[in-house]
């Protein structure tokens, strides 16, 4: 490859050699591009009388020297921050096929929503009397999340998908205790979800992991021997990390409502099953949605995400508060009002959730409405069965049956054969200008490669990710051991040493020796 | 009508075909019959974009209380501060809004950078060599640093200062539930923490010390007090610090904090009805490989250039599973990057001028408003960028009455403090001119009155 | 460099190998990535019964075939259009130091002014009582214009300099007709701008061109021997092409009005000496102004623009209309009102002008202010010598003295030495991570690279620029013959084939064959 | 106070130095000191960024007519259509804004390529083989194909249809001073042009005929009887053709015309007062030599990838100077860039659509303002998406009025046209609802009665 220059040492001014359009030298960072004196920032005229610091501060807590942060000018600012963003895939530059991420096209108009004055330019403390458009909002989403889930009511104040789990755990918790039932245990498959097993310690609860079977859902017979009165209950995502539904759904209901137990519902995956099959008519108690996925809010390079919950009647009174309700049915003009459940676990965030996500992921809702929603699981299922039935004959497909939203594949043969891992297998499918799969999850699968196409890519660009999966398999078989490692090459970085990073911990600039 | 699906029916039609099926609904013949829903979602059919954005306009219509209609004088955590064109246009690029995780950091060195960037500027912040990615929000990063300070002093006893924010001291109880912490709330006197005077409680030594700097009513709590308990004790020092309090303040770490959290809202990310927001989290060293969430560090590509790529990734939970030092997976990686771009545009001048703005404003605002016949202050202790008041009406009641007059007063601290019915948190942050605080405080004045 | 892959046949579907981040694949055009049926449009829903198109359209002019668009899902546009930008350089990524383009930076403040529902969405054709805002705006610009450059009056109709040229050249015809006096010549130096002697053209005059003298300014003796009673006027921009002040402009002036012509300020080049020196102390009767460069409204790729144009006192009566104007004084509430010049030449624009430019222009001059902008022409002018200074040893400088805010250099001698042209330097450069100069202009110097660094551009930014030209001169000393003519390499395209361009036209994607 | 310039004192003290100076004033030491301004321009001192928005803020809020304030239903070459948020965020790439005109290919291919695939949707909607980069705007469009049409028929009499648009030929006059073109405007009849029957004026042959499809009064004129015209005098066709007509008309290429121009603005583009707009032209290939403006083309690099160029150079200012086809170097780069996206998201089904929505709520709109009282058509011929109507009050009141009522009625056509007093252009486009046309009809009616 091009002999790129090393990194230059300290602030090479404002050259773009770090944009891949040009080059690819490293970006240097902002606190070397800052020269003392350098300002962007400026203020509102106000008009109030100044006064100095040391008037408006007592002695002992005065900062003496000011806080470091870098100096650019506004310039400077903006080709750094841009420079970054060129040296960064997303959904909007090509194809995302995460499993498990859900990494569907996010429309613009949400951007708009989310930008309204209107909403976000509200206080979050600001009384409900003056805020009845954004109740009003929480309770459409709510009922809206409700009836999709199949469950009675729902909090949306959890951030992300795993505080939606936590929140999921202390409901089982507050539920039992209410009725004077302890219970130490929770059970959880060997291909969950590692938010799952961490948030049942978070939970106060121990875990109690089942193996699946040899078609990739729960082992009934192994659950039936961890089934017992100290079980709290159970948390399954359906389909399963695998893609595959739990067809034993039912009877794995039956019996953990048998012992007493509750089932919690991980909705990462129900971008699957809308308008299909719902969690709650599956038996589910508690289901955590991650809007961030099925509702197609952006993941913003690892969040902000959402993560409602809904529940079923019994659990209603838990909820945690304040809960936007409406409280007068007359239909003319609703009044909104915050309560809280009468038996709530409490509060699990600061304000009301990740207000402007929920607005988008409504937005969203309304745009494709009750017909739309069934049509994108119809069609998610249709491009994830399509690639696995494509490329059947060239990777390994552990379960080889009709999978849902996302398709587990295996590298064990080629690797075996070759010596190509599964990582070697996603850096290669970089250079071909599509992300890479999830690699390596589910753990219970060897050398996996889990692809979720999302119903928003085309055929045409299905075509082109078996064909680009397809030729790096030839090439497995085709070139030299060890020519498949040394991907990516035109990537603004290439393969990077982890290991130092964790031996040598640089977590910021000033760590640098 | 799901425009955002591409595929024609045509294209349906041989898809299905490659499969070996004749219908859509074949594609969940494994889902029992019994199970499936035998009816359409009960929900309105799609509709266009533009009916969409009437819909939520209509929603936002209804908010009274938005920024461009009521001048915005509340605070407690959530401030109506500048955030200037160039913030939203780089935050906004969707390189990094529509992007995941960064899994790949070949191509993912954006956010990665940009979040290096991020970390070191929180750890100057708080005065601490460690920073993570972000956490959901203040009160989850609160509870997350509780987490670890009883991992890391082996008890499980949390002493709560009562100038903590009154939500995330709910936070800390409801998630207490599953953890088995002991909470016990330690009262305030005159606006300040008053800690149990040596002795006390020594039959059950606090694990963690949980104190606001400033705290929820803007006073300047006294952080070596607090400090000298936990060196008392073994505890370890929890400061919620105001990152805006800190362009004047000496930092947290300074005064010897373990761990630093703090809500980052206030760098670039609006009011937004309370989230997405920034939970802000920095620890000592000691502490790293208990650090919850996501971590980046700095290192070599194959080519010897330097990179950067997510690290000590045996603490997290996908690795760790039910040993993990936290469950958080998602953050809130687009408000840590656009805080990284807000904190640029400041720089070590305007982050100064930032809060001297704040402080100034605030101390203009205070005297105006104690001048008032029956409005008094609620805590004695000295303020930064907030203070609270005592009113002769019910706050709730002044809140309404300075609506209708244009202003979003502040909030009444009903039910969170002993008689906080008639008190009411105030904050003035650099976008009020004199003459809007002037005329706020006439308004007050009216109000109070009447 | 990389064996990047050739030109993939057909649409290759949404690969994001194209985008530089990934490789250097073209990109598919839109009509490769359309699928017949896709779609991406949405409607609002109007209520209003559906007619037939037939009973809409006359038979006779009815459309048979629907006309062919692209047909994407508005995720596969949003990829599209996501990639091009990513291969396409520009002032946000980093330096552009385009000589006589003027490529500061331009604020993201004033994005936010041109998108303000107040402004943006405002009917051209709306009288002025309802447009009272606009018009108040349009007339503070035009008094802030006419300051700046010393003139009387301004009209702020055309789109860009090339139209205020014509708009001058209009104004100047009608001045001499009123007079009575039939004139046919306008002079030009060799060193203008190609849109002078065009505009001269389209301005019905005939051009004269008048030499540089050996210090590059207007050679005076030659002025002199073409100056007569058929002269119309004469143009000039000052600071000059190369840079340079022509000092003699006092006495041009006066003998250009002794024979009875009119000075044309070409204000390309406004942005050296702003609050410094002005056009019309200089002695200029009329003046255009590219607010695109000097006021820092985007180029958006090349345009739009705004190119207004103030006259002296003895013009004003000729401008276009119509222009606002405030009708009474009392400053309480000032009226604003549309008035047509009572000799007017007529109309430079379908409506008011790029009046989104127009706004963006008075944001960033407010910004700036009076003492901002002196120190605008101020620091352009220091970053422009500095980079001569220290580029003096290294490339031949024509005209070696004090430059204005852009210096002209020469690759005469490295050419004469190793063939390296002022094309290969370009070239090079750009994988340095730096826009390349203008080259080639102006005309009269030999192997020209013209630097407009701005003022925008830092200290650090000039050194990395300047180190970089000096790496390039000394590659020329010390590589083989032909290396530098390979670059560059790394970008998304390497050196285009320009013959075959205009050899073999392909206008269009239909015009493929 | 300039904070978009980088330089610290120290540092222009130090590149003084360096230059040998000691003092800014003294790099102007060129300039005579008589010339020399010898005050500071007398202009307000520079203000922050929030300072200007609140500035530009209080001139918007002096706008009554905008559209979020009056409802639209004025056109008159300036249209209300919907722009979708994926439009303006993706026109809105900074990489598309800050780029100048694509001197260096080899880092402007997203501008090039964007552009070469404008020309091609252009093209198409004309019905010709070759469109330009853009001009200005429609008018200015028109100007360029006059001279065109002119050089190429080597005849300088220009007949021009009264149904152009009242700005166009006001444009034509004021260049053709410059140029000499003999300007002859052919009235119409019945809201279409009556061309002088055959015979007529072939002592002054035309050069160029120029006509609208369909015309400012929105009537659909008669382009074979135009045709037929330059058939017998080798006359050139100039159409100026509305875009979004162009959904359910046959092209004028399909009529033979020589060049389409028309304002491209309905592609994505705001009503923005009038500009940036779009200058449409497209012509037919014996005319491309003398195309003026950009022209992009496709080739090869040299590694025999697809590449994209400014091409036919020679035509242009820079290079053929006072011998250029025209003078026009920028242009709209980035609107026709943005027509580009909003072709691409309107696509083949959705022009049709927009062209039919924007048909049949003109057709419904135009029937039931026709029922009122007192108010007739202007003009007989079938309309498209736009007509005239005749009322009992001056034209120009009856905005005034329907203003107070919440709408931008139309464009009185004073002035424009004999009797133009009262009568009033209207334009309804695919945004408006029924509602919305049916409280404008019942507020016209208000107006015209009282
Ligand atoms: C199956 C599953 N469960 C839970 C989660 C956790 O969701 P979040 O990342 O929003 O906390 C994820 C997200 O990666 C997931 O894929
Ligand atoms: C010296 C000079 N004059 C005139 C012009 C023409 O201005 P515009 O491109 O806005 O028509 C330019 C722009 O390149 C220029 O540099």
């Amino acid at each position: 490859m091009s002999g790129a220059p090393v990194t230059p040492v300290g602030a090479p001014g404002g050259k773009a050699a770090s944009a891949p359009l040009l080059g690819r030298e490293a970006e240097p960072t902002i606190f070397e591009l800052s020269h003392p004196g350098r300002r962007a920032w400026s203020f509102r005229t106000s008009g109030i009388p100044e006064l100095p610091v040391e008037e408006l501060v007592p002695d002992a807590h005065r900062r003496r020297q000011p806080l470091p942060l870098p100096e650019v000018s506004e310039r400077d600012l903006v080709a750094h921050f841009t420079r970054l963003s060129h040296r960064q895939f997303s959904v909007d530059l090509g194809a995302y096929p995460l499993g498990s991420c859900t990494m569907k096209y996010n429309p613009k108009v949400c951007d708009a929503v989310a930008g309204l004055p209107g909403l976000a330019g509200v206080h979050p403390a600001a009384p409900a009397s003056l805020t009845q458009g954004w109740l009003a909002l929480l309770v459409e989403l709510e009922e809206t999340l409700c009836e999709i889930t199949g469950m009675a009511a729902a909090t949306l104040q959890p951030a992300a998908g795993a505080a939606g789990e936590l929140t999921g755990l202390l409901l089982m918790r507050a539920w039992h205790e209410a009725r004077g039932s302890k219970r130490t245990k929770v059970i959880i498959p060997d291909s969950a979800h590692g938010t799952n097993p961490a948030s049942v310690t978070l939970g106060g609860y121990e875990v109690v992991t089942v193996p699946s079977d040899d078609r990739g859902c729960v082992d009934m017979a192994a659950l039936a021997t961890v089934l017992d009165e100290d079980v709290a209950g159970i948390m399954l995502t359906n389909p399963n990390t695998l893609g595959l539904f739990e067809e034993e759904i039912a009877a794995i209901a039956a019996a953990v409502h048998q012992v007493g137990g509750l089932l919690y519902y991980d909705g990462a995956n129900l971008n699957a099953i809308l308008g299909v099959v719902r969690p709650g008519d599956m038996g589910f108690d508690i289901v955590h949605m991650n809007l961030h996925k099925t509702f197609a809010t952006p993941h913003g390079g690892g969040g902000p995400g959402a993560g409602p919950v809904a529940v079923s009647e019994r659990l209603v009174p838990f909820l945690p508060g304040p809960r936007a309700m409406r409280v007068d049915s007359d239909d003319q003009s609703p009044v909104y009002e915050w309560t809280v459940p009468p038996r709530s676990i409490g509060r699990m965030h600061t304000w009301h959730g990740n207000a402007l996500v929920l607005a988008r992921a409504l937005a969203y809702i309304l745009a494709n409405g009750g017909d739309g929603l069934r049509k994108i699981a119809e069609t998610a299922v249709l491009n994830a069965n399509w690639i696995r039935r494509r490329l059947a004959g060239t990777y390994d497909v552990p379960f080889d049956r009709p999978c849902m939203h996302e398709v587990v594949l295996s590298v064990r043969t080629i690797k075996q054969a070759h010596g190509v891992r599964a990582l070697d297998v996603a850096k290669r499918l970089l250079e071909e200008g599509f992300h890479a799969p999830t690699v390596y999850f589910p753990l219970i699968v060897e050398e996996a490669l889990m692809i979720e196409p999302t119903e928003t890519e085309s055929p045409q660009t299905l075509e082109a990710l078996a064909e680009s999966l397809e030729r790096i398999a030839s090439e497995a078989n085709d070139r030299p051991d060890g020519w498949m490692a040394e991907f990516p090459h035109g990537t603004p970085v290439r393969r990077v040493d982890e290991a130092r990073a964790a031996r040598t911990l640089v977590p910021t600039f000033d760590a640098r020796d | 009508m799901g425009t955002y699906i591409p595929h024609t029916d045509d294209e349906v039609e041989s898809m299905l075909a490659f499969l070996g099926l004749s219908s859509l609904e074949e594609l969940f013949a494994v889902v029992p019959e019994a199970l499936k829903l035998q009816r359409g979602l009960e929900l309105a059919d799609g509709v266009g974009e533009p009916d969409v954005m009437a819909r939520m306009e209509a929603f936002a219509d209804q908010n009274r209380a938005r920024s461009d209609r009521l001048i915005c004088f509340a605070g407690g955590g959530a401030y109506d501060h500048e955030i200037p064109p160039v913030t939203r246009s780089l935050a906004g690029r969707s390189e990094f809004v529509t992007s995941y995780t960064p899994y790949q950091p070949e191509v993912a060195q954006g956010v990665l950078q940009a979040v290096f960037e991020y970390q070191t500027m929180v750890a100057r912040l708080a005065g601490l060599p460690v920073a993570n990615a972000s956490l959901y929000d203040g009160g989850s990063a609160a509870v997350e640093a509780v987490n670890l300070g009883v991992a890391a002093s082996g008890r499980a006893t949390v002493w709560l200062s009562a100038g903590i924010h009154p939500h995330w001291r709910q936070m800390l109880a409801t998630c207490a539930a599953g953890t088995g912490h002991r909470l016990a709330t330690i009262p305030l006197v005159d606006g300040v923490t008053a800690w149990p005077d040596e002795g006390v409680h020594l039959d059950d030594p606090p694990g963690v010390l949980v104190v606001g700097y400033p705290n929820y009513l803007g006073c300047i709590e006294d952080l070596a007090e607090a400090r000298a308990i936990c060196d008392r004790t073994g505890a370890l020092l929890v400061v919620g610090a105001d990152p805006v309090a800190a362009g004047l303040l000496r930092s947290a770490g300074s005064w010897g904090a373990d761990v630093v959290v703090g809500e980052g809202q206030v760098f670039g990310t609006g009011l937004g009805f309370g989230g997405p927001y920034l939970g802000l989290f920095a620890c000592a060293s000691a502490h790293v490989r208990r650090l919850p969430g996501r971590l980046v560090g700095e290192t070599l590509d194959v080519e010897g250039r330097r990179a950067y790529v997510t690290t000590l990734r045996a603490r997290e939970q996908d690795i760790r599973r039910e040993k993990a030092t936290s469950n958080v997976c998602t953050n809130q990686t687009l408000m840590a990057v656009t805080a990284a771009i807000q904190l640029g545009w400041l720089g070590t001048s305007g982050l100064v001028e930032l809060a001297r703005r704040c402080a100034q404003a605030t101390r203009y605002t205070r005297d105006a408003v104690l001048s008032l016949d029956g409005v008094e202050a609620f805590a004695g202790a000295p303020v930064l960028r907030e203070f609270a008041i005592r009113l002769p009406i019910p706050a709730a009641v002044a809140v309404e009455r300075m609506a209708d007059a244009g202003f979003l007063a502040g909030i009444p601290l009903t039910g969170d403090f002993d008689d906080g019915e008639h008190a009411l948190l105030v904050s003035v942050t650099e976008r009020r001119t004199r003459d809007e605080i002037d005329s706020y405080v006439t308004a007050l004045a009216k109000a109070v009155a009447s």
